[in-house]
């Protein structure tokens, strides 16, 4: 099962992480980025992700199936908000299941590595005295 | 022939639209699309070196030629997650 | 923030995933041990864990202090579960937070290894038709 | 001298107790303490590679010595998570 999912609401971790895993699964992995409060120094009082709408839906997908595949995951959920984002808040989950934990660990991180990479959304920080497009990856 | 045009975040705001048909010459590569955005929107320049193209949804290097019809996006690095 | 607890009670992903985190960490991973319902190409009916409860807790603690020490989390949560669990429940849960994904990645799997390595405590899967002590790692 | 001896999981139900006070010699080791065991529980044998040992929850080898009063812990492979 994959689900992807992108979205303007906050995201309800507690109902991606109950959706994944099936009674085969040994290992449910679930990342979660969140918005920090600072960034190279800076204190952040918020974000805003803008998306390419189409694009980064099919980009997501692609990765998701990918490490569905390579890792022969039984559940993966990839839900990542575009527009504001308060600090504290989930940016983006990513939840996958297989029977051993090593690969339920391998596709989480090939995941969010490849979001990194190649989803086309992109991250805007707001300071209390102004604001910068982030276009580097961690 | 007739492209669309589709900018986002740096690139967005330095070139100051979001979506824009343009009339250009068959076989116009990427490259020389974005020579062509450069000398209207010269803020462009800042970021020349790190863009990323895809056309029609699909990621493409800036010596890719362009078809009537088809939708060029133009970005920065990603940096979603 | 180094939380450990071994608790016989089915253990409240909700609430862990919630208490995990700060507002200076980019990242929550959170790893969940569920029990599977085949092993070795048997079925399993339900597992039941034995503990060696001093031991363990003192074994556990070290893992999560030793991996938040060594990644810098700012969180650190472990729960296990001894006695009966049934298929498709957490046997364990961990969770840990940092400001970059890779220490949250690298510690809660140096957690789970190590907990499957020096943790005492025991697994038995019963089948429709008896039981055994699982001696061997994944 | 008295030590405790607790014993888990397949060791537990090889030896038919959980915990059991023990009197031995001053500076009895771990092997003999096992060995001791051993001649009354002899399923014990088929275990007897892989176990490990805690003396007062510590891991120790099977070489350690004891003390009055310590426990010792003897237990096959651990398996949790």
């Amino acid at each position: 099962m994959v689900q992807v999912v992108i979205q303007q609401e906050p995201i309800d971790i507690t109902r991606v992480t109950a959706d994944a895993g099936t009674d085969s699964d040994g290992a449910v992995v679930v990342f979660i980025g969140r918005a920090r409060n600072n960034s190279n120094g800076r204190t952040v009082t918020r974000l805003e992700y803008e998306i390419y709408d189409g694009m980064a839906h099919k980009e997501l997908r692609k990765a998701a199936e990918d490490a569905s595949a390579r890792w022969s995951l039984n559940s993966c959920i990839v839900v990542h908000r575009y527009g504001p984002v308060a600090i504290g808040e989930a940016s983006i989950i990513i939840a996958t299941s297989a029977p051993h934990r090593d690969n339920a660990f391998e596709a989480a991180q090939y995941i969010i590595d490849t979001v990194k990479e190649k989803v086309p959304i992109w991250k805007k920080e707001y300071y209390s005295d102004g604001s910068s497009w982030i276009h580097e990856t961690e | 022939m007739k492209i669309k045009i589709k900018a986002f975040a740096s690139v967005r705001e330095a070139c100051g639209f979001d979506e824009k048909e343009l009339t250009v010459s068959d076989g116009i590569t990427v490259k020389e699309v974005v020579l062509l955005l450069e000398k209207s929107h010269g803020s462009l320049s800042d970021l020349l070196e790190s863009l990323l193209y895809a056309i029609n949804e699909d990621y493409c290097h800036d010596d890719a030629t362009l078809s009537s019809g088809d939708t060029l996006a133009i970005f920065p690095p990603v940096s979603g997650g």
